[in-house]
């Protein structure tokens, strides 16, 4: 008998002796899979240029086997646009966001990439909280956080989706989560299309990944999920959204 | 013959979320009431093997990247075991 | 060949024959010309030119410039320079090279449109987080935009640290002659730190940027303590070997006028004046405002010479004056020339000779 | 009887903030002042008073110019990460002469440095950061209970010179834990009404609109009619501020033949040092600015004249030693401990009293580079 190695962890992920920095639950690693894997499908790996937000997400660039920087807080599409200036073609440029990252001080670079249209991919991963900072709530989450957390100024969550849908050019927009196998294959073909169309030039492009965030919202893992589909995914429906369907 | 897989997970890694234990469409893998890693969380455990078809489920939605899928096959390139 | 030209055209010119590939920035008065050469000139060229949506964008996007190696400039002018702190303090920690060309305009706050010298500390003694430091040099010429501009190039480059260079819109705006001769300097040979894509380097290994190093190490950097000690080593580097400054009828001078930008030329018309009178005066003007040229002042201090620093801003609370207050260290006495000594009270009220060489004469009895 | 308590270093922000009626808190999560925000978002609501999370520094700094605008005390809290954000409208405060109080956590820098405490912003403090020429009172706590005195100074001090002010803290300061005993401290005559905030001409008591710029000089107001009238009143400002409002504490200065500058928790590893040393009979004393700036430079140049010797200790890679240059003139010898004198190389690492002593015997034996050349 032979024991044929089939899955498991990224090949581009690099080993690291004890867990990861993430809390038991939370599921940063599994959106970084969608696109980890998505590039080594592609054989994207020697061209791409992985931009890590703040917050939560900050030490993942270095945990990747890939040319990376840790941005500054909110500031990472502004690189990832002025990189894919320089490189245009010969460069896939990641950009990976936690929400309190991309929405709250990274509203400005976000939309002006948008409106520039630079074929940026932007991965905004969404958990309704700022993270390490001391999860407080993020602009996307404010109304939608689990009802116990009182809320000093209530405002309207920000649908990313629906606020750079109207630009001329985005080429391509979808919101998926990970909160199953099914769900995550979903967003992994996102991901990949959005890639594909950065490859092709055709415009800036986002995929909104719903995340758990078990700590921030006082919930078992396991709930965490359930609440994703029940009422994050009400309020920030998912699918694709722009561009839909191939390029 | 059936799809023949094995999972081995990684007890310096694992921080016992349960997302394993949920996924697994055979029901496979299991939270351990009794064995727990060095911080406290309690660990996954490979409880019931006979069912599992390495269909990776688990492996794509841990966090920690803690498992690897393997397939048991009569002859092929992995590696020999008895 | 002698051609006439602005300094604001100039800095681009210079730029360009510095191998410039990019420039990103967001006009604001009076540095505006600056940034319609670039966009008239660099695109047929094939290079980059991108007007960003706020100072902050322009830093953080000639960030991304250099990240990917590219070479960068950018230009602002006071009010845009507020904003620029927190994008010069990230760029200073993930040691990227830039340069920053800041013309200086009335301030605080909105101030006026038209010039001062009011942006020394912010530049030599930087404003952002951090407590680092920028190689900061001074032309008062349009030949000097032009070499300056070229010379900061090369020195962000060799110690992977922005460099800014600090002028007025009443020097950078006067069309003057100028020769266009590109000068040579020996550029560090290449950018191995660069983002590229893993395949793109010579050794195929992934390279990591970040401006975190006391959450992050990395080889070059292992400790945030190493990272703070290489840091410090790299300043100390740039005190003792980029000190530049020219001295103005110096060696037999009862009197020292201390100034950089348009009162520099200010003061080289009151020496003519006051030689004429009799009195022997004599300028020292810095090249590079950061690092300080410290050295001939102390000297001439020691030789019992009286000091005149004349600076378009409030001198008594810091600038140059400070400076020229440490190099002295009390041996001598200092007097001030300041913005409160302009000829009209509008805001394009400037400091004459007259006024400088009746303070001349008030000192040197 | 005054209440007292057991509070850590940001409740003492939070409750000093309330003794002095500050009526709005505008801030952006950032570490380490996550743990201020939180306590903040609960206590200022409760009171009837605003907290308003901003999406980023610089529209926190300018929520609080719009607020100030209105009359009621302001204050923003600011991180080292963050706080290059703000120096644009930190200068259009100061041309506008609205009073802001701002709040700085120190942390590692530069850019995005480290989560850990630090001092390493000493310059960009004291000195004018953003556009033109100004300068901001900048106030330097090293206890709970004078983190909650000095928030009440602040205030105060802001609306007394309209003017923003600094209080610069660090991750030490504000995680500690120390006994508060909450009482208003009496800080001199009454302030003058403010005549000057906008609310709407009918609400004007004489009817008349008022008008705030941030562009003084540049337009005539109703202070200042031309550029340089408008440069006059504030250099006036300005020195009579440097004249009147340098504060600092003294321990053991009179017949001191070393003496330590330091503030802020490096001032408390000082005070330690200073026992030791006397301990072993080396003539030492501690001046702790209170004031950053602006900077109490006298007592060091009376100090200087009678042959006294200087060691500033700084957690940072320079900025207070300049200011001790400027001050002593030339005069004595300084040696300094900084950043890289800390005790570990990570991110958590501090300078311990034992470093201080042995800086300050090898300064007693003249075994010391003399810093006499410039920045």
């Amino acid at each position: 008998m032979i024991k044929e190695w089939v899955c498991g962890k990224p090949r581009l992920w690099r080993d690291r002796p004890t867990a990861l920095p993430f809390c038991p639950g939370c599921q940063h690693s599994v959106g970084v899979r969608t696109v980890l894997e998505t590039i080594e499908e592609l054989g994207l790996e020697g061209k791409t240029i992985f931009l890590g937000g703040g917050g939560c997400v900050y030490p993942i660039p270095t945990m990747l086997d890939l040319d990376g920087m840790q941005c500054p807080q909110g500031r990472a599409s502004s690189i990832g646009s002025a990189l894919k200036r320089i490189h245009g073609r010969e460069a896939i440029i990641i950009v990976y966001q936690d929400d309190n990252d991309g929405l709250a001080v990274g509203t400005e670079p976000l939309i002006h990439a948008a409106l520039r249209g630079d074929p940026v991919t932007v991965i905004m991963a969404n958990n309704a909280s700022y993270g390490s900072t001391g999860w407080q709530m993020a602009p996307a989450g404010n109304q939608i956080i689990p009802p116990e957390m009182e809320k000093p100024n209530p405002s309207i969550p920000i649908n990313i989706i629906e606020l750079l849908a109207e630009f001329e050019g985005v080429s391509y927009l979808a919101r998926g989560t990970v909160s199953s196998p099914e769900d995550f294959e979903d967003t992994k073909r996102y991901v990949r299309t959005a890639i594909q169309k950065q490859i092709a030039g055709a415009g800036f492009n986002l995929v909104e990944i719903l995340l758990a965030c078990p700590t921030r919202w006082h919930l078992t893992p396991r709930e965490s999920l359930k609440w994703i589909r029940e009422e994050m995914a009400g309020k920030l429906p998912l699918g694709e959204f722009k561009g839909g369907g191939g390029i | 013959m059936a799809r023949k897989g094995e999972i081995v997970i990684d007890e310096g890694t694992c921080l016992g979320c349960g997302y394993c234990e949920l996924f697994c469409p055979k029901e496979c893998i299991e939270i351990s009431k009794e064995k727990f890693n060095p911080l406290g969380y309690p660990l996954a455990v490979f409880s019931r093997p006979e069912d599992c078809n390495a269909c990776g489920s688990c492996v794509i939605m841990c966090p920690q990247f803690a498992i690897e899928a393997y397939l048991l096959v009569n002859k092929g390139k992995g590696k020999e075991i008895s | 060949m002698v051609e006439i030209m602005e300094g604001n055209h100039a800095l681009g010119w210079g730029a360009l024959d510095a191998g410039c590939d990019a420039y990103c920035s967001y006009p604001v008065t009076p540095q505006n010309e600056v940034v319609e050469w670039f966009a008239r000139e660099f695109p047929p060229r094939g290079k980059i030119f991108l007007q960003s949506t706020s100072e902050i964008e322009s830093s953080f996007l000639c960030m991304g410039f250099v990240a990917g190696g590219a070479r960068t400039m950018t230009s602002t002018a006071s009010p845009g320079w507020g904003l620029y702190p927190e994008g010069m303090s990230h760029i200073v920690a993930a040691e990227l090279p830039l340069v920053v060309a800041l013309l200086m305009r009335g301030g605080p706050g909105q101030g006026t449109t038209r010039h001062s010298q009011m942006d020394y500390t912010s530049a030599t003694s930087p404003g952002g987080q951090g407590g680092y430091r920028n190689i900061v040099l001074a032309p008062y010429s349009c030949q000097e935009c032009y070499d300056f501009v070229q010379l900061a190039f090369y020195l962000s480059e060799k110690y992977r640290n922005p460099v800014i260079l600090l002028a007025e819109p009443n020097v950078t705006r006067v069309l003057e002659q100028m020769e266009r001769r590109p000068l040579t300097f020996e550029y560090p040979p290449d950018k191995k730190w660069a983002l590229k894509g893993k395949a793109r380097h010579s050794d195929g290994k992934s390279r990591l940027l970040t401006s975190g190093y006391g959450l992050t190490s990395t080889e070059e950097h292992p400790s945030y303590l190493s990272y703070l000690k290489h840091l410090h080593d790299k300043f100390e580097q740039m005190r003792a070997s980029e000190v530049r400054y020219e001295q103005y009828e110096i060696e037999d001078a009862r009197v020292v006028l201390v100034a950089y930008g348009y009162t520099a030329r200010v003061s080289r018309e009151v020496i003519k004046q006051a030689r004429a009178e009799g009195i022997k005066a004599g300028l020292i003007r810095p090249l590079t405002l950061w690092p300080f040229p410290g050295e001939p002042i102390r000297k001439k201090a020691e030789e019992g010479a009286k000091f005149l620093v004349v600076e378009d801003n409030l001198g008594e609370i810091g600038g140059l004056s400070d400076d020229v207050r440490l190099a002295v260290a009390g041996r001598a006495e200092i007097s001030l020339v300041t913005a409160l000594d302009r000829h009209n009270p509008g805001e394009g009220g400037s400091i004459y000779p007259g006024k400088v060489l009746e303070k001349l004469k008030g000192i040197s009895q | 009887m005054e209440q007292k308590i057991l509070a850590r270093g940001f409740e003492a922000i939070g409750w000093g903030a309330l003794a002095a009626d500050c009526q709005l808190f505008a801030g952006c999560p950032t570490s380490p002042e996550d743990e201020i925000f939180t306590y903040l978002a609960q206590e200022f609501p409760k009171n009837g008073r605003h907290f308003v999370r901003a999406s980023s520094e610089v529209s926190a700094i300018n929520i609080a110019y719009g607020s100030t605008s209105a009359g009621g005390r302001v204050m923003v809290v600011v991180a080292s990460a963050g706080w290059g954000l703000i120096q644009e409208t930190m200068s259009h405060l100061v041309n506008a002469f609205l009073p802001v109080v701002v709040v700085l956590i120190q942390r590692g820098g530069p850019g995005a440095g480290s989560l850990r405490h630090a001092q390493m912003d000493y310059l960009p403090i004291t000195r004018d950061a953003g556009q033109g020429n100004y300068r901001v009172i900048s106030l330097a706590p090293s206890s709970v209970q004078e983190t909650y005195d000095l928030m009440q100074l602040a205030f105060h001090l802001a609306d007394k010179w309209r003017n923003p002010v600094i209080v610069a803290t660090d991750t030490i300061i504000i995680r500690m834990m120390e006994p508060l005993t909450l009482k208003t401290i009496k800080l001199g005559p009454p302030l003058p009404e403010k005549d000057w905030i906008v609310k709407g001409k009918e609400h004007q008591t004489d009817g008349i609109r008022r008008f705030i710029s941030s562009g003084q000089g540049f337009i005539p107001t109703r202070d200042f009619s031309t550029y340089l009238h408008f440069l006059k009143g504030l250099n006036e400002k300005v020195l009579r501020m440097r004249e009147t409002e340098a504060r600092y504490e003294s321990y053991e200065l009179e017949d001191a033949e070393i003496v330590l500058v330091a503030y802020g928790y490096s001032a408390r590893v000082c005070q330690e040092a200073l026992m030791m040393a006397r301990a072993e009979g080396i003539k030492a004393g501690l001046m702790r600015p209170v004031t950053l700036w602006p900077f109490p430079g006298d007592v060091l140049k009376k100090k200087a004249l009678k042959g006294a010797k200087f060691l500033t200790v700084e957690d940072g890679l320079e900025g207070l030693r300049e200011d001790v240059m400027l001050a002593v003139e030339g005069q004595a010898e300084i040696e300094w401990v900084n950043v890289l004198d800390r005790n570990e190389s990570g991110a958590g690492g501090a300078i311990y009293p034992g470093k201080v002593l042995e800086k300050m015997r090898k300064l007693l034996k003249g075994k010391v580079k003399v810093i006499k050349k410039g920045r």
